[in-house]
């Protein structure tokens, strides 16, 4: 009986933080749409490579119809996804991508492209020249390597008067963060701007900022009330938003599409938006948030 | 003769206390060489300098006529000088005979042990002692006297030239004590010089050649122990005269009955242990070791389940299932294991004395009464003569005769109707022995009902009014105060024949 | 025999030397840093770096009184997160007066202290596995009761106050002391004091120092036990607050990892984990060398994976000076 | 008295009853599982379970052996991966032959074992400070050698056999046991021998029972240390070797917090944090509940967050079960 409706995984990279709850709901969503069974898990954090390993042959031993997988490294998983192949599960890959031909489709953003934005906000917000510095969550994982890397690449290529003066990690932990933010204020008071490149980060950013009582430009990545509202309150000039949410949702109707032999599209690109206290309140803007 | 050990001018600080000052000592081959001094004295601290415990902060040591520098355990070894510490120091959760052989393991290829001849020599060892002991068995399982005579064996096992005796024989009752004597005269007879420290002043004259004393960490004398009575012995290391008189057996024909105990049992140790206890009275149990003696205090005091049995105090009965139970209803007992289960060994002495009766020195929110403690803790120093610098002295810094003393006085504080002391004396000198005896008869008077529990015959007859006989966990009979030695030894090894199968 | 008198007082003057010491570990730090950056020693930083050092600060305040009576409690940092879930429940979703608020985060402290102490206490399980078993349920529960999205206090004026204002402040303006920190600074006061001058304090010390002896002594040990293990509880919501209070917000998925900065504190301070001693004076100067530690680090601007490679080097280094000054026991 | 015979022939049944116990726990887990889901009790599910005990099983034994001397090691998890790091780095960069690269790593865990044991005993530093002064070193030096990238094993041939590979399997292809799982229990296998056998063994329960006492017998107790620590960092290097050769690659920032999961495997499996007693067996018994729990919940899809509920809960209830069992001493 349990086997009706068709099963659908999802192994991701977190499940604690926002942004992956975020995913979550849009999993949920396509799930109740197309009356499929899906679950949602991940390690810790973003660090557990051989963890996620262990989640996703849990995830094989079920006999599923199809997979949605962030990988946290594409090559570890090689072995299970062909596996899976030779299973004929279907591999739809989400967030960022997997290094291989075996999925299906891909349901990400680019992150890269989307730090670059970011950079050329920050650029223009605080006239093209001064020091910035980035709170990032993580140095290893690919989300934050790709929007480290996006970030600096592009003030590098576009902007050579900005100097970018400190790049630290703090996790993604709001607490962390803001003490970070508070001593890169200490360490560089003619600091002009910072760009936070996950939640945690750009909360911790707005917090460190708010308790320094400073006054520097605040770009900051993904959404949640915080971020929300400090836009609103002009302490955030703006802020990267992914789509989560539709991440998510097609990542489980790629993923149904493929478990029935149907051809699904290999790329499809969730987009990503600036937004700021302009046109935080926009129909397409406010679809894609999330608190 | 050459001296085999010779100290000169020994020096030794601790933070707070002068310990040894300018000690001379000198031990001959073939000798034992008694070491005497009332607790705190610095017998110990002598020795452990001698077997590399400690380093001296002056003064030289001469083994053979040669200078030698004793700066760890393993140099002392290595010259042939072996050591019993007074404080126990066993692992626990190691069996006998990996304790004795620690770091001396019989070994095969590749740092492999060979557990087999381990065993093997360890109960040879035994046989050889005459004491018959499981080489298997855990340490930490054994009572202290087995724990002791496993220290035994594992010194004698070293074949020192010369062994320290550390009081070995305070936790001892008189058998083991005489298979000992009988070692020790073998070593003897073999040229083993021996450094003998007790504070059982009637083994200086079976066994010692010579006798030094000490007093405050600084050298009385030496004499020959032939010649010398016993009473100038001690009035070198008192510097006074000790009187003990015994006060005259209180009539207690319409005292009331304090504790009473019915069917306790608990297999395999306690087999149906009923007796009662009256106030004012004391009542001595005597014993060979293992006899069940321990185990019955225990077992009324909670700190071990039962299997049946009832308590009643002052005819009401009380529902003892753990410690604080048994003294919510006004029981006391010290424990013959001060290290293991008397002291907090990282608190002060102050705080150790005050562990009974914190509640009664706090106030209703829970804040201490230093002062009142402070006051109390200086009075037992004082009345226990605790040698100690200050009331704020941690406990393991203490020399074992004034941790036991410590013991005594968080007791005497708690002001119990019943108090059971299990060797309350053990390692306690000579003056305060008769001191606590005096403390002890008082309580009576005052109306307290006690119980001694001794290895030590003339402990028992110097103390009870009563004396109760136990064997292989059974209340073998009661003897009145004035009973001879003869009569509880025929008590003490009544085997029932249906039990003595082993 | 000598003077007690004159005993006594070199005994305290020896302790007192000991805390000296560390805290000139302490020292020595604050000095290097302020002679490599300007920006150091300056009173926005200090003080940046003392409210950096309030939750965990508080934490292993929580941390030590378990430690000292031998135990070990995992589930401070989650415990943390469950008490500011607790809170932003009853005032963000209740929309309970703010003293209530305060009373729920020491109360579910408490009420889980309490839950681990029984375990400890009475139903004899390590520590270390009791309290890793809660650790691992509250961090579950505090996802489970928000749905994984952090509860925001903006419809609570003054939340915010309770760590970021400054009584001090308003008093004093050249010390602008932030309110989390003096809260700190109480809660290490009450602890002392708890510690030094109370029977619960006592028995702390007592059951780290021999449980057994303290059990023979007729003292009703479980009690005891699970008495400290909800004070510290309690503590543990304490930095709830704080830390909601900072961030305006209960985040679900924060606390793991942070028991282990707690106890680093702990243990940097001199309290030993075998039990029986130990001073909160001590663990707030290991808390305060670890924030000095981390803040001066980035105000250096020394590499990331850098800075974690000295800082491990300086605390292995600060508690070996601190362990040649003591003379090598213990 | 009684006779010695029948008292040493109580103890070993006693302590042969404890195990099997502890093992009843795993058993009862695996048949509720089962019963539970069709998709638990299958060859390859059981495969996946041991496959993932093999990295944390080694680490364990590792810690097991530490911890049996009272001590601690918090540095197992970045040990770990320097260890994969370093043989990356001979490997690829430096393109030895794969032996060579097995070297690497048991040598550097041995050193970096071996620099453990000196703070520990030589300097007198707290086992729990020096490993976490030696965790934070690794971790920031790991980011330093790679420069925060994964190195992949891609060019080295064979590489993945060594987890992945199925000795056993080409004998007996009804056994598909991977080689990470014969490694496992090849380590825990000379681990155990080890324990009961050698002098290094007997020295590891002397030190945890009392160090003091085996320093007045004589011994050279900091060398036995040392060699403990160095042997433990060893093993954590085979836990390298196991954890690149399943990634194909050695992934730097990966390891903290993988101390936790190993100490409680340790504790779980009846081994005491207080030192002196403890077994390999009851620490593999203890990773293998670990695991089937992980697993189990997984594969009863189970929410992530009440899966993090239900282990923390089980893990106490597990070990009560097992006190109870005891009769409650210690
Ligand atoms: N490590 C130490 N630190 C401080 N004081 C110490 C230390 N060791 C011993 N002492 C003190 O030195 C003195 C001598 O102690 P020692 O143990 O040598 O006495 P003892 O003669 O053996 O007494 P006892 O008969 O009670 O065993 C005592 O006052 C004791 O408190
Ligand atoms: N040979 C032995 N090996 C191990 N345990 C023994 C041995 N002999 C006796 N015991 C244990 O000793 C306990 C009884 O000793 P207990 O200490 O109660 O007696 P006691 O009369 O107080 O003797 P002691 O003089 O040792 O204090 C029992 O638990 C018994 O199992
Ligand atoms: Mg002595
Ligand atoms: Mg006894």
């Amino acid at each position: 009986a349990a086997q009706e409706r068709p099963y659908i995984p999802l192994i991701s990279k977190g499940f604690q933080h926002q942004f992956w709850q975020a995913v979550k709901a849009g999993a949920d969503k396509a799930a109740a749409e197309f009356n499929v069974e899906v679950t949602f898990e991940g390690p810790d954090n973003e660090t557990q490579v051989d963890r996620q390993i262990d989640m996703l042959a849990a995830a094989l031993a079920k006999k599923p119809a199809a997979i949605g997988f962030a990988a946290l490294d594409s090559q570890a998983a090689i072995p299970l996804l062909r596996q899976a192949r030779s299973a004929g599960i279907p591999v739809v890959a989400f967030d960022s991508g997997v290094e291989s031909d075996i999925p299906v489709a891909t349901a990400s953003t680019d992150n890269i492209a989307a730090a670059a934005l970011a950079a050329d906000k920050m650029a223009e917000l605080i006239g093209g020249s001064g020091k910035v510095a980035l709170v990032v969550h993580d140095q290893t994982s690919r989300t934050g390597i790709d929007r480290r890397d996006g970030f600096v690449n592009r003030i590098r290529e576009a902007h050579p008067d900005i100097q970018i003066v400190a790049v630290e990690y703090g996790g993604g932990d709001h607490l962390r963060s803001t003490e970070i933010t508070k001593t890169l204020l200490q360490a560089n008071p003619d600091l002009k701007g910072i760009f936070g490149a996950n939640e945690g980060s750009a909360v911790g950013v707005v917090n460190g900022v708010r308790e320094m009582k400073a006054n520097v430009v605040i770009v900051g990545y993904d959404s949640g009330r915080a971020q929300t509202d400090a836009i609103r309150s002009g302490l955030m000039a703006g802020a990267i938003t992914q789509n989560p949410v539709g991440i998510g949702y097609e990542t489980v109707k790629a993923a149904l599409a493929a478990s029935r032999g149907e051809t699904v599209e290999a790329k499809i690109d969730t987009g990503f938006y600036w937004y700021d206290a302009k046109n935080i309140d926009d129909p397409e803007i406010s679809a894609v948030l999330y608190d | 003769m050459a001296d085999l050990i010779r100290m000169e001018g020994i020096d030794k600080r601790f933070p707070g206390v002068h310990a040894l000052k300018g000690v001379n000592f000198d031990l001959r081959p073939g000798e034992v060489h008694a070491l005497m001094g009332e607790n705190g004295a610095g017998k110990s601290t002598l020795m452990k300098c001698l077997s590399g415990v400690y380093v001296p902060d002056g003064g030289r040591i001469l083994v053979e006529g040669r200078e030698a520098l004793l700066t760890s355990p393993r140099a002392a070894q290595d010259l042939g000088i072996g050591i019993i510490h007074q404080e126990l120091a066993l692992m626990r959760d190691l069996t006998v005979a990996q304790n004795i052989w620690i770091g001396r393991e019989p070994r095969l290829s590749f740092g492999r042990l060979d557990e087999k001849r381990l065993n093997e020599e360890t109960a040879a060892l035994f046989r050889s002692m005459k004491a018959p002991m499981d080489p298997r068995a855990l340490v930490g399982r054994l009572t202290i006297a087995r724990q002791q005579m496993v220290e035994i064996a594992k010194a004698l096992s070293h074949r020192s030239r010369a062994l320290i005796m550390d009081e070995p024989t305070a936790a001892l009752n008189d058998a083991e004590i005489a298979d000992l004597f009988a070692i020790i005269r073998q070593l003897k007879a073999e040229g083993v010089g021996i450094v003998y420290i007790s504070h059982k002043m009637d083994e200086i004259k079976r066994i010692a050649d010579r006798v030094t004393v000490m007093r405050d960490g600084a050298w009385v004398g030496t004499v020959a122990a032939a010649e010398t009575p016993i009473s100038k012995i001690i009035s070198m290391m008192v510097g006074r005269e000790i009187s003990d008189e015994r006060p005259p057996a209180p009539d207690l024909s319409r005292a009331e009955t304090a504790l009473e105990v019915r069917g306790i049992s608990r297999r395999p140790d306690l087999r149906d242990v009923s007796f009662s206890l009256k106030k004012g009275e004391i009542l001595g149990f005597a014993g060979l070791m293992g006899a069940g003696r321990t185990e019955v205090a225990r077992a009324i005091f909670g700190a071990d389940p039962r299997d049946s049995g009832e308590i009643l105090v002052q005819g009401r009965p009380v529902e003892i299932r753990s410690p604080k139970d048994a003294v919510a209803a006004g029981i006391g007992y010290l424990s013959e294991d001060r290290k293991q289960f008397g002291l907090a060994l990282g608190m002060d002495v102050r705080a150790n004395v005050a562990m009974t009766s914190l509640s009664r020195h706090a106030d209703r929110l829970g804040r201490i009464d230093e002062g009142a403690l402070a006051r109390i803790a200086r009075d037992y120093i004082r009345t226990l003569s605790i040698r100690t610098p200050s009331d704020l002295q941690e406990a393991r810094l203490l020399s074992g005769g004034n941790q036991q003393k410590v013991v005594i006085a968080k007791w005497l504080l708690r002001d119990c109707e019943v108090l059971i002391f299990d060797e309350p004396t053990r390692g306690v000198d000579v003056g305060a022995k008769a001191e606590i005896y005096r403390l002890l008869e008082e309580l009576a008077a005052a109306g307290k009902a006690i119980i001694v529990i001794s290895s030590e015959l003339p402990e028992i007859l110097r103390l009870s009014h009563r004396i109760a006989v136990m064997c292989e966990g059974r209340l073998t009979g009661f003897l009145p105060g004035g009973a001879s030695q003869e009569e509880i030894m025929a008590l003490a090894i009544r085997r029932e024949s249906a039990q003595a199968t082993g | 025999m000598p003077n007690p008198s004159t005993e006594t007082r070199t005994l305290i003057s020896g302790a007192a030397q000991q805390k000296l010491l560390a805290f000139a570990s302490l020292i020595a730090l604050l000095i290097g840093f302020s002679l490599a950056s300007p920006n150091f020693m300056q009173t926005t930083n200090m003080m940046s770096i003392l409210q950096a050092t309030s939750v965990n600060g508080v934490l292993a305040v929580a941390a030590t009184l378990v430690i000292i009576t031998g135990g070990i409690d995992l589930s401070v940092g989650t415990l943390m997160t469950f008490c500011a879930v607790m809170t932003g429940v009853v005032l963000t979703w209740g929309g309970v007066p703010l003293p209530l608020g305060v009373l729920a985060a020491l109360g579910t402290g408490a009420l889980v202290g309490l839950a681990s102490g029984t375990f400890v206490a009475k139903m004899k399980i390590p520590p270390f596995i009791a309290t890793l078993g809660v650790m691992l349920i509250l961090k579950g529960l505090s996802l489970i009761v928000t749905g994984g999205r952090p509860i925001y206090f903006n419809d609570t004026p003054g939340f915010t106050e309770i760590s970021q204002g400054s009584l001090v402040g308003k008093i004093l303006p050249a010390l602008p002391l932030p309110n989390g920190v003096l809260i700190l600074f109480l809660v290490a006061g009450a602890a002392s004091y708890i510690l030094a001058r109370t029977v619960l304090g006592r028995y702390c010390f007592a059951l780290g120092s021999n449980e057994e002896a303290v059990r023979l002594s007729g003292v009703n040990v479980d009690r005891w036990k699970m008495a400290i293990y909800a004070l510290a509880g309690a503590i543990c919501g304490v930095a709830g607050l704080l830390i909601a209070s900072r961030l305006n917000s209960a985040q679900p998925a924060l606390g793991q990892g942070y028991e282990l900065d707690a106890i680093a504190a702990v243990v940097i301070g001199g309290t030993s984990l075998a039990g029986g001693r130990g001073t909160i004076l001590g663990t707030l100067i290991g808390a305060l060398i670890i924030s000095v530690l981390t803040n001066g680090l980035r105000i250096l601007s020394v590499a990331p994976e850098w800075q974690t490679v000295i800082t491990g080097a300086i605390i292995i280094v600060a508690v070996y000076a601190d362990q040649l000054r003591r003379g090598g026991t213990r």
